[in-house]
């Protein structure tokens, strides 16, 4: 799949294919295929240097954008996959195990979009059932045991809208997941490596550091979504998705996340090992860092970390509020 | 536009007409009743202030972090208006009142959310006030009761919106480490945000009749699934029987409800 | 329903019933009714104090007998109900919530067979469905929670054999329960009213005070069905039960309960007052002394009471072993 | 009575035919195969010992608690009888095996039950022994594996097997406190008082594969309700694809998995 603000890009790269076909050793074209080069590069650097907002959105959502295997693979020695939630399902949606990531054993976890037609089906596109936040809660319950830190990718549309999740729910086992998180002793290292949609997201991302894929996005809701709300125009989704601020820069900005992880030039999906290895490294460091610290202090970090998080004016700041308001607790 | 609490048209001033049964409606019955159809027994929304009039011992209420406002940390297009018109329609600085009061001579935290407030959504001054609410009622040994009423999160605050599940959440387990209870009692309408974080991690749930509790609201499940949803979907009842509510009580039931249950262990 | 022993009683029954018909002021009639109530009560004597096991069963299973609804409305000055496992359903065969039992605040629960047609299918005739297992497992969670005492009333055939308790894990949430039961850290008192069936009577007394009703049994398998696999013919209930060791007076003997609640004369079904009386006083009695235990000592009590039930001869006790084997850890 | 260990009848001491694809099957592939049909992969019941053969480092195995007999508290007719031809038959105490041992170098206790042994039902001695072990690898910090192999309850035991199953919980109970894994592996078949207890209370269930996993069979759930049953019913596969296994590993490669999980964790 080409992205329209990617046409450009694979123009260039079809006439320097083109031309490589014609040139053999004619050295008349071989000049014209530097000048092609470098100027594919340009496009490239000019291009993904500028994405927007809602550009970002559609590289997250890129068909061909690694997914949960691919970043298993890269991070884990050896992944020792667990199933199901204990109750009567298992949910395609949500993946995890016991793995060992820099000499770390941990519990890793993550969404899987799934990697062709049938699999994407079977996970309903990345979008959990309840018995996938289940089967998260199940493995947040058993790094607690085992005492190992916690390992998740997030990629995920979001929760979805469908009835049998709501018959058995979701929001319950959301919850249940987010109460979890909250107080599991034991480090928890999350890094959005696609889409962040909502609180599906989230019920894998309350963590100790959070990372961020240059081309992700971690958002209240799709774009689409609250333009048709707030707009009521899904049309303006580029627009919804500039000022709601889900980018990795905007959430760095304000305080939300703690690290951004950059893509090759051109996104994650055209040099997937570079992002792989950027996605490995950060989390070997932040495990690194994390496993030095107690249980206790650990828990109460995080309890810190989101409790202070809010942009609130306190009855005092409103007398002679500043123009800028101070956004209540965030940052310092 | 409305132009009683109820969310009913007034007619002429005196009677309005009930939208569940068609009946007309005395409205100073309707206020007396807590909005609740003396015919059906239809239950309309509250007011938080309302709310806590109905739950509180007469004069018990204490309000606390009055006076917290929403900053408008996107820039959002339109958010400022809408919070003015919206603190103008309700009175309220936000779409929740917080504080201490007395339920049949219990001490107890409370917090009431407003659906009036553009919807009852969960923003920066809601996550920070419920937060606040739970660390009190931790501190001081305090059972905890929470009315939700609720579309979701509030879009306009961006990212700000979905943290406040993680800020309650992190605050509601910190109560629960400890051994006073958790009451959530879910008003019509309780979706998104609020039911997938503080709103459903209670020791007890429990629901008002009728009221339509979930994640994701029908309309949408219907547009996204094309599936028509069976009679009654989302409804406390609905919920209740699936597992996920403990109680239905009607609203004019509810304070003695918590009574009991507050008497119960004590 | 009439059982096929009680028929010499229900005849006396009938009888004086019939002279108190005919004999207005007929002085010479009351003297025979006398000696008719006389023999009624010899008879009732003579019966139930001699119930075979089988006989107690079909006692236990009587259809008057009363259910969990009148225990729990003699036991609790108030019973404030709370439903769902939180997961999708809600299992009319438990049922469960908040109680204040003799000044005691306490988490109640039971099987409920129902009280006619309707609520007899309604909950399966008291056979939990997973479902009901995990609506268990969260009121044992929430008293942990809330620091009050467990009282569970138990009243079922047992497990369910059945296609969807299967498919969504019954013998797990058994398991689950037991689990729970063996580490919560409050005192759990258990009374046997009825049918102390299986794995599924178990999920509900795995506890620190067990009594039984007279004519309750407490049995691995039904006797019908132990008969039919042992003997391969189910009609040799009657020695089944007899050979399983299932009556209170036998599990007295063995250890394995704290206490026999005697039943009015003719069964709990004819006096239910006085049935629910005793429970409630013996269960009122068992709070009182538990209270004073730290926590930590009950769960310990509770590790060493089950930790030793076993009828098993260790190496040492084999070479001269005695002719009556010696239980080891039975008794003391 | 069939006269091999997988359970197959020998057809003239030195071959086999296979119930499950009907090929001959010479029986000293069978036995180094762990009782594996070469030809299709079924998984024959497997004893006791060689199931510690097959997952123990060789020569680590180190039995605890052996000689350990059953006594018969409820005087139950024709349970010596029973006990003491089993005993001849497998050369075993009773359904299990227990002890210590090295799997790729890790030092774990470990229990394994034998199907021969009057359907590996669980009575006082087995209740008894993997208490012990449970116990024994608590105090002593090791991982605990545990393969069952049981047709549930040993009815003849009376209430006395009932409570193992609140034995073995209480003694699982205190295991879990620590933080050394306990893996569980279910071997066909694995029913009742067994599953409902210690085999299904683990941080890691492993199924062998087309295992009957369960509480009812099917047998006993067919004529109970009446109700055909789907193809497949109670399958380890079916169990996985219901989210209460967690994963199916081929017998001849469950030492290595085990391996796997135990190098991750040390
Ligand atoms: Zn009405
Ligand atoms: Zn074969």
């Amino acid at each position: 799949m080409i992205l329209d603000f990617e046409k450009p890009i694979k123009d260039f790269e079809a006439r320097i294919s083109e031309l490589h076909r014609l040139a053999g050793s004619n050295e008349g074209l071989q000049e014209e295929i530097s000048r092609l080069e470098a100027a594919l590069e340009a496009a490239k650097k000019r291009i993904y240097t500028n994405l927007t907002p809602y550009q970002r959105v559609q590289v997250a959502r890129h068909p061909e954008r690694p997914n949960f295997r691919a970043y298993r693979d890269a991070l884990a020695d050896d992944f020792y996959e667990l199933s199901g939630d204990r109750l009567g399902a298992d949910d395609p949606a949500v993946r995890g195990g016991l793995a060992r990531i820099g000499g770390h054993p941990v519990v890793l976890l993550g969404h899987d979009k799934g990697a062709d037609v049938k699999t994407r089906v079977a996970s309903n596109f990345g979008m959990a059932h309840p018995e996938g936040y289940r089967k998260a809660g199940r493995l947040y319950a058993l790094a607690e045991r085992l005492g190992v830190p916690i390992v998740a990718l997030v990629d995920t549309p979001g929760a979805f809208a469908g009835r049998g999740a709501e018959e058995r729910g979701q929001a319950w086992a959301i919850s249940a997941d987010l109460m979890e998180l909250a107080r599991v002793p034991v480090p928890v290292v999350a890094v959005v490596i696609g889409e962040g949609g909502s609180g599906g997201a989230l019920a894998m991302c309350l963590a100790d550091h959070v990372a961020m894929l240059e081309n992700s996005y971690l958002s209240v809701i799709a774009p689409e979504a609250c333009a048709s709300i707030i707009f009521r125009d899904a049309k303006r989704a580029v627009e919804a998705a500039e000022a709601m601020k889900i980018t990795a820069d905007d959430l760095l900005a304000h305080g939300i996340i703690d690290e951004i992880l950059p893509e090759p030039l051109g996104g994650a999906h055209n040099e997937p090992g570079a992002a792989t290895e950027a996605v490995a490294r950060a989390v070997e460091a932040a495990l690194s860092k994390l496993s030095d610290s107690e249980p206790e202090a650990i828990v109460k970090a995080r309890y810190e970390r989101y409790r202070r998080i809010g942009a609130h004016l306190s009855a005092g700041e409103i007398g002679g509020a500043p123009a800028e308001p101070s956004l209540g607790g965030v940052g310092e | 536009m409305p132009d009683t609490e109820s969310g009913l048209a007034s007619t002429d001033g005196v009677f309005t007409k009930c939208e569940s049964c068609g009946e007309p409606i005395y409205e100073k019955d309707l206020a007396s009743r807590f909005n609740v159809c003396p015919h059906c027994e239809f239950h309309y929304p509250l007011s938080a202030p309302d709310r806590v009039r109905l739950l509180a011992d007469a004069g018990s209420f204490q309000g606390r972090d009055d006076g917290m406002l929403a900053g408008d940390p996107m820039g959002f297009e339109g958010y400022e208006e809408k919070l003015a018109a919206a603190r103008k329609k309700t009175g309220l600085d936000d779409a929740v009142l917080s504080g201490t009061a007395r339920i049949g001579g219990h001490g107890v935290a409370i917090a009431a959310m407003d659906f009036r407030f553009i919807g009852g959504s969960m923003g920066s001054v809601v996550g920070e006030r419920i937060s606040r609410t739970m660390e009190f009622a931790y501190d001081e040994g305090l059972p905890l009761v929470v009315v939700s009423s609720s579309g979701g999160a509030r879009m306009f605050e961006g990212v700000y919106s979905l943290m406040q599940m993680a800020k309650t959440s992190v605050a509601l387990s910190r109560y629960m480490s400890g051994s006073m209870p958790y009451v959530s009692i879910l008003a019509d309408p309780t979706f998104g945000g609020v039911t997938a974080s503080f709103a459903t991690a209670a020791d007890v749930v429990i629901a008002e009749p009728k009221a339509r509790i979930g994640f994701a609201g029908a309309r949408v499940i219907e547009s996204t699934t094309k599936e028509r949803l069976p009679e009654g979907f989302q409804t406390a009842e609905f919920q209740k029987e699936h597992g996920l509510v403990d109680r239905i009580v009607h609203r004019l039931a509810l304070k003695n409800d918590l009574e009991r249950f507050l008497g119960l262990l004590s």
